[in-house]
């Protein structure tokens, strides 16, 4: 079997002062083994909950898991594991990178430590075993002076050693499945680059699969095989990056890559989207994407569209793509 | 270090200076006098007494006498124990408060932040609802109350602890344990907020990604980071801890340095006075030095000068 | 005339970094910068992260007290006692982030007046609310956003409350740090349109800094790029973006990811940025530089015009090539 | 389980243990078991022969010679000698040593005189004749001399001991050296004194103790604690709320204590310079309901001012008896007195205010009173309680109106409450030539019944001045384990251990 | 599903929707409502403060009422709290003593927002050697012991409240100026405090406007521990001779007393201790919430 990752129809809600907020809804997604996939979409759209949702990251007391919702690791539902048999899985099989280098790492622990803990709860070697291996990893990612390193505290390092130390951490028991949530954004574009081609030419030494997370759609565009788009909560569209780059179905996503500036034509005015995300609480009825879109039909405000399919594993979820559209518009 | 150490000395001196001068101004203006008694003593006597301790000189002499002898750390004889000095007092009382404090402080500490961490995680159970009032009688209840109600349980309805005196182990489990319940309060208090603090961190996630275990999770992740509130609390709490209290070592009888905070100035000993306020001065900014070289220590981001100007 | 000049602006902070107090370290976060703004004009500021961009602006307008140079406000030093309100008035920045620059506590209303406060630009507080729901809608905000706390905006909005802020005073030029590093890129767009949309409608000037250099060769009409505290090249936006002379600026460029998957992936430059404490002798960018020479190890390259209206610091730029 | 050893909480550290420098009860108690003087009070508080075997006095009573003991020894085994005696004593009015107790050697003569610098050492009326014999010139025929010898600043003290150390000679167990039936072995400052029996001591084969622990705390509380948990087994003063609980459990004793609690009127201040306004005020104290309910402790409701207990030494009554009551309760009487000085209900007494220190006790009586004197006379009365030290010397300075105060007997004989007021100073503003010139001749008459006329005539006329308020006379409350015994209460508040047992 | 549901529809026509806008005291209510703890804590401390004002104006005893035959009598249905030493009922003296201890309570709660706050604020703001001077007068007068000026007051002035409130004023800040300077200096960093100064607010007004109401959850939680803190120094004090003079008593002088009586009569304690103690719970229930409340970006989190 080569899926690695099923995520199915995970729906997942936040008790919280104004009520329960569903912070996702539906989401399907597959990872097979070795590949990379891309998650786009704006910010607050549920990227991070998805991640954290399948690591079972998110505050317990809060979130809830839908009922119907499935994970399917391996072929095992992790839905209902305990805390413990997370913990086996989580480092071992599955990490992740965390969006922001400068508080992802403990600021008084060092380095070394960081890493080794891992390596010491999963490998079960001693300590001075671990933290040989920690040297290797970081010079593995392309640290310089690594000894030296290890003994450092986060704040002793520049964002871009930060960040590939949160790399190294997560890749220390080779896991199968690396998420990486934005793991550049908050990083320069020279010290961004660096660490895309590091990731990248790691996942050909590991063979390892990547969720990449990310609302740069230069970073999905390089990286990934395979994308889903996320708007308030939903996949909206999924498919191979070229189809999605080259024949956007969702009006979404083509709002997205409109909004990017085309260096050949500077006085060409940015489309980009009108508008701002949904808030969760109030979230209109129908379609999501309908206050913003540009195509809004009178259906779009009633019923949340279906999936449709487009061939080659794209899919979108979309009216425009109705069939019964089509009839419609001859009928005219 | 040492030009660092040096100026924190130098501006140190200062303030014990201007406390001094203060201390020495307020103990003279008010009424009364070291020899002030219910009978009255005969003014021969009283001008022979005064005599024996200059006390008929000018203030001006008086201060500058005792500044010269301070400045040589002798502190003066006790008017109030005339075999014994200050230094004296001091030497021999000290140890019995700094040990008793000592162990208070620990016991605070330890169920201080036990109890925080228990409450932090458990957060919104019952335990953290009952640590919560706890904590709060425990902040709220003065110790002269919480004294009576141990010396009533453990020395009355289940004797198993003498009442009071200071005479061995088993002398120090009561006091300590009424010296350490407000501190303790404190420190849970603190330490639970800033646990759940650190606990909201990324980098708490971030450990929990790699797959590291609850226990762990909290005791090497979130406590040392949590750790840093609870150290700026202890540093004036451990001087006022190593000094003793008048409180509790007059309840419990314990030959101790704090009932002097309070006795010698019912009993106008002037030199007593003034040696115990540089005492505990001296010992508060000891203790902030001390504390300042532990911060570096729990939070590596934290330096010696940044704290200065924190 | 320019309606700012910047003339070898340098700052340089004194950092007590050794726990031992001894001898306290000097960073210089922006080096002997000069620049002139014209009104009206877009000037972008592109750079790592780090480099001084947003230090460069501060110190511009008075946040952080400058070591040298000066700043001429429509000629005019703005040391001289009368300049310097005048120029601060007109001055605004809108700062970097997005989340931190907004007080938690305040309401929008309160932070949007309270600049108009501060100068007493509003007779009375009918004036006062008439004036900040016009700035709520200039800056495409719905009025009712005026009683609310900035945690519940997104981050596109909070920079548009911010910006509205800047706008309070009816600013000639406004500083931009980096205004959409932290947004979507849909919210890029438009935050960038709005500002275009305004410097159209009042004539503003802006120093539009960003380190993400293909929006900013969207919205400028020169574009500067700084390393380390340096300027080290200054150009028409174009020219610096389709033709970048200075070997960072290139390697600047080429790491830009670009949204197509069919291009072949950006290859980063080498090595890591140095420390801005101990920067390299020379050229400071010579550690990371493919063309790095023995000179450029020596002896640091000097500020000129290699073109017409083109600026570079580089050994090995002539008449706009590099060799 | 019951210890062997007698353990008696003192109410608080001595300062020192030097009897010629200390003045407080849990000093001179300490000091009562380590020392002896030339007599020893008995069970009566009679003085019997201590360290003197036998004394002569001369007919007019002015020259008293002691005969010492043979073989007396200090507790190292030294020889104790007249010469001891002679030097102790001289040591005491010796400006130098500015001892406040210099005061009680004034009978002595010529002591008054060398402490003031005006007569030297050699002129003081006390001299060593041989080795055993102490001869000693009063400044007057002084009645209760031999009472005054068993008084803790008579106690001869070892003088190789204290020149070498003056200071601190008695400020340590190491090294002190005592001649009572106790020597001391250990003292933790603040914490505990212990004893051992004094071998050396003449009387030793009476002392049954062979150890004796004195803990020391001054909470009152703490000290009924230690008692109540067997940590100890005797303290002076339980709290009197406790007193029912400790009645009901055996442990509350009461010995008598020769003093007196009273409230003094400034009789310089207005309202109370006029006499009548203070005998209002005195009439309209219910003092029975006061010493029953609030004050107990089984003190007696006081109505005079010399205390019972005291003995008329020629018809062998009681001082008080004689005297009697010279004040009532009246509360009719008072409010015409108040009309007679011209306030009623059209005008008022202006508000009065009650000065004390602050305790608990001294709070309830004020309260108490405030009630009582506005329920009968109508007056407001406010309560100021200030610091102990700031109270003496508000009151000593006379800036009060009525202040609570209280005085102990320093020795066993009505002078030492006469005195009190004949002083130029005392805190009473009371200034009164009859009076003085009745005590004058009272302390130098050499007629005992001359002497107790004088002195009964000068309290008559304490009275018609109205220039206190007595409320009781005290006693001294204590707890006890019941099987300790044999220990004595003297009427000046110390317990002597000397034949005390644990039974 | 019919054709007419493909229709595209004007873009003009779509309304956004529309989300009420929360103010700072709605949400706060809300969040008030939701603790538990807090609403507890509220109706405590409203409870405490009515029973306070009008709790002595409903009962038959006064608080120096004598009855010495009554004296140490037991709580029954005549005295609920039963009577101290001098036969006074114990309720009454309870209710009579919550008028001083709250209005001590007040009295610390403003000298600390008052001049703690101000102080500390100043010193964090300003900085430099402003700061090290005004940090070392903190430092002296924590370290000059209390009872000498206490005294020396006492006998400057009448015994009365004011007394109280000026010790307490002296010396009852200190912590709370450290706290605030602390979190001032920490908050100095802060961009929103730089854009303030970009765009002109004077140096007060950042202190005012934008520093302390950013620094009002460590500002209640020291506030409210500062509470019980000074209402058992005004017994300690009252004890000295410096605050309201008897047969009046507070809280803590009746704890104080009740304590001496403990063995034998402990509903002599019980009583005015479980109020105080109540009432305090009251406050750092009601102070827990309040931060909460107050703080407009705590939504997600429950209650810390
Ligand atoms: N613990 C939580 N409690 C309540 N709501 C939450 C929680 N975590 C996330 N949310 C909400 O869920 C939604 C999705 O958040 P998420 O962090 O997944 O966004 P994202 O797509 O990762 O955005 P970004 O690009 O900013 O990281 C947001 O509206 C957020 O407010
Ligand atoms: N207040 C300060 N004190 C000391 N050093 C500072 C201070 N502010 C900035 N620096 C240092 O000056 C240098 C330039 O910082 P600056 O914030 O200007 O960079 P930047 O180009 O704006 O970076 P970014 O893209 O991350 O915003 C950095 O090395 C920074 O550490
Ligand atoms: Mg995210
Ligand atoms: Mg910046």
């Amino acid at each position: 079997m080569n899926t690695l990752l099923d995520i199915q129809n995970l729906s997942i809600s936040f008790r919280t002062y104004r009520g329960v907020l569903e912070a996702i809804h539906h989401v399907s997604i597959v990872v097979n083994k070795g590949e990379t996939i891309g998650i786009v979409g704006e910010s607050g759209c549920g990227k991070s909950v998805t991640a954290h949702a399948v690591m079972k990251l998110l505050p317990k007391e809060t979130a809830i898991y839908s009922p119907d919702c499935k994970i399917m690791w391996e072929g095992t539902n992790i839905v209902s594991f305990t805390e413990q048999e997370m913990n086996a899985l989580r480092g071992q099989d599955m990490s992740m990178v965390f969006q922001d280098p400068m508080t992802a790492l403990n600021p008084v622990l060092t380095i070394g430590d960081q890493i080794c803990e891992g390596l010491v709860l999963h490998r079960r070697i001693s300590q001075q075993q671990a933290l040989y291996e920690a040297e290797k990893l970081l010079r593995a990612v392309g640290i310089t002076a690594p000894e030296k390193r290890l003994h450092q505290y986060p704040h002793e390092l520049s964002g871009g050693m930060r960040q590939r130390s949160l790399i190294a951490m997560a890749l220390a028991c080779s896991p199968r499945l690396l998420f990486a949530d934005e793991p550049t954004t908050a990083l320069d574009v020279t010290t961004e680059a660096q660490v895309l081609y590091l990731l990248r030419s790691l996942q050909q030494k590991l063979g390892m699969a990547i969720v990449l997370i990310s609302h740069n759609l230069g970073v999905i565009a390089q990286m990934c095989r395979r994308v889903y788009v996320m708007y308030a909560g939903c996949v909206v569209e999924s498919g191979m990056v070229e189809d999605i780059f080259d024949k956007p179905a969702h009006p979404y996503t083509n709002g997205l890559l409109a909004s990017l500036p085309d260096p050949e034509h500077k006085d060409k005015p940015l489309q980009g989207i009108s508008g701002q995300a949904p808030d969760l609480f109030h979230l209109p009825e129908g379609c999501r994407f309908y206050p913003r879109c540009r195509h809004t039909m009178q259906i779009c405000m009633k019923q949340a569209p279906p999936c449709y399919d487009l061939g080659k594993g794209h899919q979108a979820a979309c009216w425009l793509l109705c069939p019964e559209r089509g009839k419609y518009n001859e009928i005219t | 270090m040492i030009l660092y150490l040096m100026k924190r000395m130098a501006g140190a001196c200062v303030v014990l200076w201007v406390i001094i001068t203060i201390t020495f101004g307020l103990m003279h203006a008010i009424p009364g006098g070291p020899f002030t008694q219910e009978k009255k003593l005969p003014p021969v006597v009283v001008a022979a007494v005064e005599e024996r301790y200059h006390l008929n000189d000018s203030l001006a002499t008086q201060y500058w006498d005792y500044m010269k002898h301070a400045a040589a750390l002798d502190l003066g004889p006790s008017y109030k124990y005339p075999g014994k000095t200050v230094n004296d007092i001091i030497a021999e009382t000290f140890p019995v408060s700094a040990e008793l404090g000592l162990i208070s402080l620990f016991l605070a500490l330890g169920v201080g932040v036990c109890a925080g961490m228990a409450a932090a995680w458990r957060k919104n159970s019952w335990v953290d609802y009952s640590m919560m009032v706890c904590a709060t009688l425990g902040v709220s209840v003065p110790s002269f109350i919480i004294a009576a109600i141990l010396i009533q349980l453990f020395a009355f309805t289940w004797p198993i602890l003498p009442a009071a005196m200071w005479h061995g182990p088993s002398y120090v489990v009561l006091p300590a344990l009424a010296l350490a319940a407000q501190p303790a309060s404190f420190i849970m208090r603190l330490t639970r907020s800033s646990i759940l603090d650190a606990l909201a961190q990324d980098y708490i996630k971030t450990a929990r990604a790699r797959g590291v275990g609850t226990r762990s999770l909290l005791i090497h992740h979130a406590l040392r980071n949590a750790l840093l509130p609870v150290v700026s609390y202890i540093g004036p709490l451990a001087a006022a801890l190593l000094t003793g209290s008048f409180i509790v070592e007059s309840i419990f009888a314990i030959p101790g340095l704090g009932r002097h905070f309070v006795t010698s100035i019912y009993n106008r000993d002037y030199t007593m006075i003034l040696g115990i306020t540089i005492f505990y001065s001296f010992l508060i900014i000891m203790m902030n030095l001390v504390i300042d070289g532990i911060y570096p220590l729990v939070d590596p981001r934290i330096t010696l000068q940044k704290r200065k100007g924190e | 005339m320019k309606l700012l000049d910047i003339q070898h602006l340098t700052k340089k902070f004194v950092v007590e970094s050794d726990w031992l107090g001894r001898p306290k370290k000097i960073l210089t976060a922006v080096h002997d910068v000069s620049l002139a703004i014209e009104a009206g004009e877009t000037v972008g500021l592109v750079g790592e992260s780090g480099c001084g961009k947003s230090t460069f602006a501060r110190t511009i307008l008075g946040l952080y007290e400058k070591t040298h140079g000066t700043v001429l406000y429509k000629g005019r030093n703005i040391d001289q006692n009368g300049v310097h309100a005048d120029f601060k008035r007109h001055v605004q920045m809108i700062f970097q982030d997005p989340y931190a620059s907004l007080d938690p506590r305040m309401t929008v209303a309160d932070s949007i007046s309270e600049p108009l406060r501060n100068y007493h630009m509003c007779a009375n507080n009918q004036d006062l609310k008439k004036r900040v729901f016009e700035l709520l809608e200039q800056v495409d905000l719905n009025s009712e956003a005026a009683q609310r706390y900035p945690h519940e905006f997104s981050g596109g909005q909070r920079q548009r409350i911010g910006i509205a802020r800047a706008l309070a005073l009816n600013p000639e030029c406004i500083f931009c740090d980096e205004p959409i590093s932290a947004l979507d890129v849909s919210v890029q767009v438009q935050i960038v349109n709005m500002l275009k949309d305004l410097q159209q409608r009042f004539g503003l000037a802006y120093l539009f800094i960003a380190h993400d250099l293909s929006m900013v060769h969207h919205v400028s009409h020169r574009i500067g790029v700084m390393y380390l505290g340096k300027l080290v090249e200054l150009g028409p936006g174009s020219t610096v973006y389709h033709d970048p002379l200075h070997p960072y600026t290139q390697s600047l460029i080429a790491a830009i990811p670009k949204p197509d998957p069919h291009a072949a992936p950006a290859v980063p430059a080498g090595g890591e940025v140095p420390s801005p404490l101990s920067l390299p002798s020379g050229c400071v960018f010579h550690p990371r530089c493919p063309y790095a020479s023995e000179l450029c190890r020596h002896e640091s390259p000097v500020w000129r015009e290699v073109q017409p209206g083109r600026f570079a610091a580089c050994h090995h730029v002539r008449g706009g090539d590099v060799v | 389980t019951k210890p062997d050893t007698v353990k008696y909480v003192l109410e608080a550290e001595p300062s020192s243990l030097d009897p010629a420098m200390t003045t407080t009860l849990p000093e001179n108690n300490t000091e009562l078991q380590l020392f002896e003087g030339l007599t020893r009070l008995d069970e009566q508080d009679d003085p019997q022969p201590a360290l003197a075997e036998s004394w002569d006095i001369s007919a007019d009573g002015t020259i008293y010679t002691f005969h010492l003991r043979k073989g007396i020894k200090w507790s190292d085994g030294t020889p104790i000698t007249a010469q001891d005696f002679e030097y102790s004593w001289k040591r005491v009015v010796d400006p130098d040593t500015a001892s406040e107790n210099a005061y009680m050697m004034f009978p002595i003569k010529n002591a008054e005189a060398y402490f003031n610098r005006k007569a030297a050492a050699d002129e003081v009326g006390v001299k060593a004749l041989d080795e055993h014999t102490l001869q000693v010139r009063l400044a007057y025929p002084t009645a209760y001399f031999l009472n005054l010898t068993a008084v803790h600043c008579y106690y001869a003290v070892p003088q190789k001991l204290v020149e070498a150390h003056p200071q601190t000679w008695a400020a340590d167990a190491k090294g002190m050296i005592c001649s009572g039936p106790f020597k001391i072995t250990k003292w933790i400052h603040s914490s505990e004194i212990d004893f051992e029996k004094n071998e050396n001591y003449w009387d030793a084969k009476h002392v049954r103790l062979s150890h004796m622990e004195f803990p020391i705390s001054d909470s009152q509380a703490t000290r009924l604690t230690l008692v109540e948990s067997n940590q100890a087994n005797m303290t002076v003063e339980p709290p009197p709320a406790d007193q029912t609980r400790l009645e009901e459990a055996g442990l509350y004793k009461v010995a008598p204590y020769l003093g007196i609690y009273y409230y003094v009127f400034n009789v310089t201040k207005p309202p109370f310079d006029d006499v009548r306004v203070r005998k209002a005020f005195a009439l309209s104290v219910q003092r029975e309901a006061l010493v029953r309910h609030i004050i107990r402790g089984q003190k007696q409701a006081a109505y005079a001012w010399v205390p019972p207990g005291l003995k008329n030494p020629v018809t062998g009554k009681d001082f008080r008896e004689e005297g009697g009551n010279l004040m009532t309760e009246d509360a009719v009487q008072a409010r015409k007195l108040l009309k007679q000085a011209g306030y009623d209900t059209n005008h008022p007494l202006p508000e009065v205010t009650i000065l004390f220190n602050t305790n608990e006790m001294h709070k309830a009586v004020a309260e108490s009173l405030q009630a009582m004197w506005k329920n009968a006379l109508g007056v407001q009365v406010s309560l100021m309680n200030q610091e102990s030290k700031v109270f003496m010397a508000t009151r000593s300075k006379g800036d009060y109106q009525i202040a609570r105060a209280s005085w102990i007997a320093d020795y066993i004989d009505p002078m030492s409450f006469m005195e009190v007021f004949s002083d130029e100073e005392n805190d009473a503003q009371y200034h009164n030539k009859t009076y003085n010139e009745l005590i004058r001749q009272a302390k130098e008459t050499n007629d005992p019944a001359v002497r107790m006329t004088d002195l009964h005539r000068a309290e008559q006329i304490l009275f018609d001045d109205c220039v206190i308020i007595p409320i009781y006379y005290t006693t001294q409350p204590y707890a006890a384990q019941p099987y300790v015994k044999g220990y004595h209460w003297l009427q000046l508040g110390l317990v002597d251990f000397k034949k005390a047992y644990i039974e | 599903m019919d054709t007419r549901d493909f229709e595209p529809v004007d873009p003009k026509c779509i309304v956004p929707i529309r989300i009420p806008p929360q103010t700072l005291r709605s949400r706060g209510w809300r969040q008030m409502k939701q603790n538990k703890l807090a609403l507890l804590g509220l109706g405590i401390v409203v409870i405490m403060t009515s029973i306070a004002i009008f709790g002595p104006l409903v009962t038959s005893y006064t608080y120096d009422d004598q009855d010495f035959a009554m004296a140490n009598a037991y709580p029954s249905p005549l005295h609920w709290f039963g009577t101290d030493s001098l036969g006074r009922d114990l309720l009454v003296r309870v209710l009579y003593g919550a008028r001083i201890s709250l209005s001590i309570g007040l009295a610390a709660s403003l000298i600390n927002l008052f001049i703690g706050v101000i102080y500390g604020g100043i010193a964090g703001l300003v900085g430099g050697r402003v700061d090290r001077i005004m940090m070392h007068i903190v430092d002296i007068l924590y370290s000059i012991p209390m009872l000498l000026y206490v005294i020396l007051l006492m006998v400057v002035f009448k015994p009365g409240l004011l007394n109280i409130y000026i010790a307490l004023g002296i010396a009852y800040w200190l912590n709370m100026a450290r706290i605030v300077r602390g979190q001032i200096l920490s908050l100095k960093k802060q961009d929103y405090v730089m854009a303030a100064r970009s765009y002109g607010t004077s140096t007060w007004h950042i202190l005012t406007r934008h520093m302390i109401p950013n620094c009002m959850g460590p500002i209640i939680v020291t506030l409210t521990l500062s509470i019980p803190e000074a209402i058992f120094t005004e017994a300690f004090l009252s004890f000295i001779g410096l605050g309201v003079s008897a047969p009046m008593a507070s809280w803590g002088v009746l704890t104080s007393e009740g304590i001496n009586s403990m063995r034998s009569f402990p509903f002599q304690l019980i009583f005015p201790a479980a109020a105080l103690c109540i009432t305090m719970l009251g406050f750092m229930f009601l102070g827990d919430g309040l931060r909460d409340a107050l703080d407009p970006q705590n939504q997600r989190e429950g209650n810390r």
